[in-house]
């Protein structure tokens, strides 16, 4: 099934969001001066190191193995809320029962969405609340309504990088709710939530990786 | 300009501080397993055993209270960042001497994700664990929830330290922190920002004549902003929210800390602290116990956090117990 | 641009810093006579008391290592300023418990002079004190006389202090405070220049990337100026000096303090002392005794003083002796 | 005796040399900030504060009493190097076997000699070493041989104010080998002394004690 992902596309989906990260990440600390430590696109550039490393040649064969590895590793990148966060996306992945050897878009909606369940259990924060969730919980309601709708895998992902990156875009005009930036309320209004950004950045770097996977154009 | 700080590559800071730290007090701690910092001997057999986690960059704390008497492991993470929860598993499995772990968190977003994970973990390994959250700066408002650990980790650490090395139960250790947690209340006032020891960008922006108060230790801004005051009008306003905040009442006993954040001088802490006493003894609010000095800064900082706490007979005796951790030692 | 410091009057910081300092220990020392600080109970009849006397604004240096087993009194001058000879010979005479008392002076122009006439004034009236010097920076060149006293204070407090409270005479005290004075090399590095906490003044202009070995603790520009370096490098060129002037040979025992200047962190400060470790490992030189905190610091002045003593079985055995000094109690 | 000295008109002296500290405090204070740690101002309007107090109404009629208690109380200063050196200044003339009720222009400078005599034992300082000796030993040079040639005090006391002055500028072109600034060798040059500085105000302010003491213009 030439739509299908296997272990090895989720792989190149890691690889083109590390990519997106790295690209970026001097900007991400940037946007984290605003209201917070400055410090984001460190713990972000380390975070997807290490999620390359658990997809490495060596790694598992098996996506769920990765993704716990993956989870475990990312947990302990010691960076704050966004590596614990992250982390427990991974972990959470793990526990998705499609995670098999090769999926497809629904597959990949539910294992995000065990990722999310995981969060939930971690952080009370919902989109609105300006934090990585006013990316992420869009993304995957826009991947699930993808793959409902019987799009394809990359049309799924590039639905989901859309709703991400709106999502990201929408929270300069929030107001913090959580992690550190909460105590400033107010006056975080006008800077777009750093962890929501890095979330629109991964999406994008699904998109691309695993374009490159199927080589595929991307006008698909 | 360049950063003015004595370090290597700034991704170094950290396993390099803690090497330094590590090796300039042989006798009371040593770093164990994924660097964590520990006590050089470790605990007897049956006793509990004190953890805690949080960000470096704010030296002596946390990892400088490890020690007899105090805690047992410090899980150091990156600048200002917690460590995530693999290593705290690793600290709980070992500070386990089978009467359980306390595990002393500070109210901050990424510490209390990265303990809850932890918490979790441990307990679907069947380890005896439970969690004492700090949350005493009045500057996060009404709500519990909102006030962050700030200094208060300190008599925290030293009465649930010495319970634990006295032979105390879990649940005597949980309850005698949980206590003085909840008698305490803290707030800080910065004056200077500090830069980010690996971006060497300044914190936050603060005006030549500025200061505010109700500073998080991390330098996210407050709530406070105001012109410069004096020491003394500094103190009285501090004080007063601290006291109408904890219902402080004549007659009661209080410990109070000066905590410096980096650059704010010694002489600077003790000309506040007299003003603190002052002010306490025309109130007739004894204050029993204090400590003026560094506990826990943000690099070069200026500023200050005061804190009271109210005292019992029990919490005295054991904030008075022998200590041997490197930056409090109590004989 | 007004200065970012805690204080009330100018004029006041000296008696409103030494009243919140003697207000936050009560159990080990109080103000006496002209605001002379003293230990809290005095030493027994028919010891030497031991005094020292320096400028404020240096805090917790010296004031904070009045305690059992260190200093019954020191003198606290003004701002960076030697207190005059008549508070000094007070304070001889309250230390002197009948076995004659101890006089430590830091070698700065200031002290110096005070120290002369009160030495000239209490011989005078017949009092049995002696005196002894420390001048241990080797930024002052090969003339004794031009070597500042640093933080070598310390240890020159510690094992003098101990062997008085041990019962050792006068003479064995001067003998024990100049053994360790001889065997005591320190240089200081600073980056980052404080303000005078009486004038709003900064002490002296560094370039933005630049650094200065040999700087004293009152900021007076000392000589060596160099561009920024790594803390291992700085480190390196800092021990190397030290190590050649004291002519350490491979086997010798060491103590070694490293003296944060006021907003240089611990976190450097440790980072810093890793480095000083690792080469006299690899050299063969044993580090049997260290200390990384701020006990002499120069306001919000950013460097770092580093400190090696050659040490011998009888000055480790007063160096480990217990003291209760407010910043420095030994168990 | 028209031109002797009495108690009283050392009183004014002092009052004149207070008054003159006073207005160039601030001054003094700036030229210490270039090779010292800037308090000498300061420094010295506590002692003079401290001088006047010791001849205050109520103090000893005695001018050898009010002499060594001016030194005792200058001492007291808690100043550093200068306060330690005024006062064994003021505290060696006390000494003076001149010292008596009404003196002229050679138990003046027998006065100050001795005053010069008890600093020499705590200093090793002399003209050439960039301190108040570059002031402070011209002055009273220039005061005896005013003395030796006849002159009246007020001629003697101008003589010396302006010795001490010249003295003082002298010390721009020197290098420090005394007190704070010594070890800034070389870099001391171009700076003018803040002691020698304060020394030359010192006798300027006794010369226009006195004449104010005498009622004498100045031109005598
Ligand atoms: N409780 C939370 N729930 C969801 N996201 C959070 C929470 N706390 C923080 N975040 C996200 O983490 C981002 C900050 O990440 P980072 O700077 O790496 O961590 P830290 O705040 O610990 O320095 C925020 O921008 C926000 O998106
Ligand atoms: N050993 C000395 N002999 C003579 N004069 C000295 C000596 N040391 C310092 N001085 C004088 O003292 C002046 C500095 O005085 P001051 O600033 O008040 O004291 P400190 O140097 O202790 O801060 C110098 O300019 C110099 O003239
Ligand atoms: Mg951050
Ligand atoms: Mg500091
Ligand atoms: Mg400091
Ligand atoms: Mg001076």
């Amino acid at each position: 099934m030439k739509d299908g992902i296997t272990r090895d596309d989720f792989a190149r989906m890691i690889a083109g969001a590390a990519a997106s990260i790295r690209a970026q990440h001097a900007m991400l600390s940037q946007l984290d001066c605003a209201a917070g430590d400055g410090d984001h696109g460190t713990t972000m550039l380390r975070a997807v190191e290490r999620l390359e490393k658990s997809f490495a040649p060596g790694s598992p064969e098996d996506l769920k193995a990765c993704l716990r590895e993956a989870g475990w590793n990312v947990l302990g990148v010691d960076g704050g809320a966004s590596s614990s966060l992250l982390g427990t996306f991974f972990s959470g992945m793990a526990d998705a029962p499609a995670c098999g050897a090769s999926i497809g878009a629904s597959d990949l909606a539910a294992i995000f969405e065990a990722g999310l369940a995981a969060m939930r259990k971690q952080t009370k924060a919902e989109p609105g609340d300006k934090t990585m969730m006013d990316a992420l919980v869009p993304a995957i309601q826009a991947l699930r309504a993808a793959a409902d709708a019987g799009k394809s895998v990359i049309e799924a992902l590039r639905d989901a990088a859309g709703a991400a990156r709106a999502g990201a875009e929408a929270t300069r005009n929030l107001t913090a709710r959580y992690g550190r930036a909460k105590l400033l309320g107010e006056k975080t209004r006008g800077h777009q939530d750093p962890g929501a950004t890095s979330m629109s950045l991964m999406f994008e770097g699904f998109c691309s990786g695993f374009e490159e996977s199927k080589g595929e154009s991307g006008n698909a | 300009m360049p950063m003015k700080k004595f370090i290597n590559r700034p991704e170094n800071i950290v396993p390099e501080l803690l090497e330094g730290f590590a090796l300039s007090h042989p006798k009371q701690i040593r770093l164990t397993g994924s660097n964590l910092v520990a006590r050089a001997t470790p605990k007897a057999k049956g006793k509990v055993g004190v953890v805690t986690l949080g960000g470096s960059g704010h030296e002596p704390g946390l990892s400088g209270f490890v020690g007899e008497g105090m805690l047992d492991i410090s899980v150091a993470g990156e600048i200002f960042a917690a460590p995530g929860a693999p290593r705290c598993l690793e600290a709980i499995r070992l500070a386990d001497y089978g009467a359980g772990v306390l595990f002393i968190v500070l109210n901050h977003a990424g510490d209390v994700l990265s303990a809850n994970i932890t918490m979790e973990m441990a307990k679907r390994e069947g380890l005896n664990v439970k969690m004492a959250l700090t949350h005493e700066d009045i500057a996060g408002g009404s709500n519990p929830e909102d006030r962050r650990g700030l200094v208060g980790f300190l008599p925290v650490y030293k009465v649930a330290g010495a319970a634990a090395e006295q032979g105390g139960s879990l649940d005597t250790c949980l309850e005698i922190a949980e206590r003085m947690g909840r008698n305490m209340r803290t707030l800080a006032v910065a004056v200077q920002t500090a830069t980010h020891p690996s971006t060497g960008q300044p914190i936050f922006e603060l005006g030549d004549d500025e200061m505010e108060i109700g500073m998080g230790q991390h330098g996210e801004a407050g709530t406070g902003r105001m012109k410069l005051k004096t020491a003394d009008e500094t103190a009285e306003i501090v004080l007063e929210m601290l006291l109408k905040d904890l219902e402080v009442k004549p007659g009661e006993e209080l410990l109070v800390i000066v905590n410096g954040a980096g650059a704010t001088t010694l002489m600077e802490l003790f000309i506040l602290f007299r003003r603190v006493h002052q002010i306490l003894k025309a109130k007739g609010i004894k204050l029993v116990r204090s400590q003026v000095g560094e506990f826990i800064t943000t690099q070069e900082q200026a500023g200050f956090q005061l804190m009271i706490a109210r005292m019992d007979a029990e919490l005295i005796r054991l904030w008075d117990a022998p200590s041997n951790a490197p930056y409090f030692v109590v004989r």
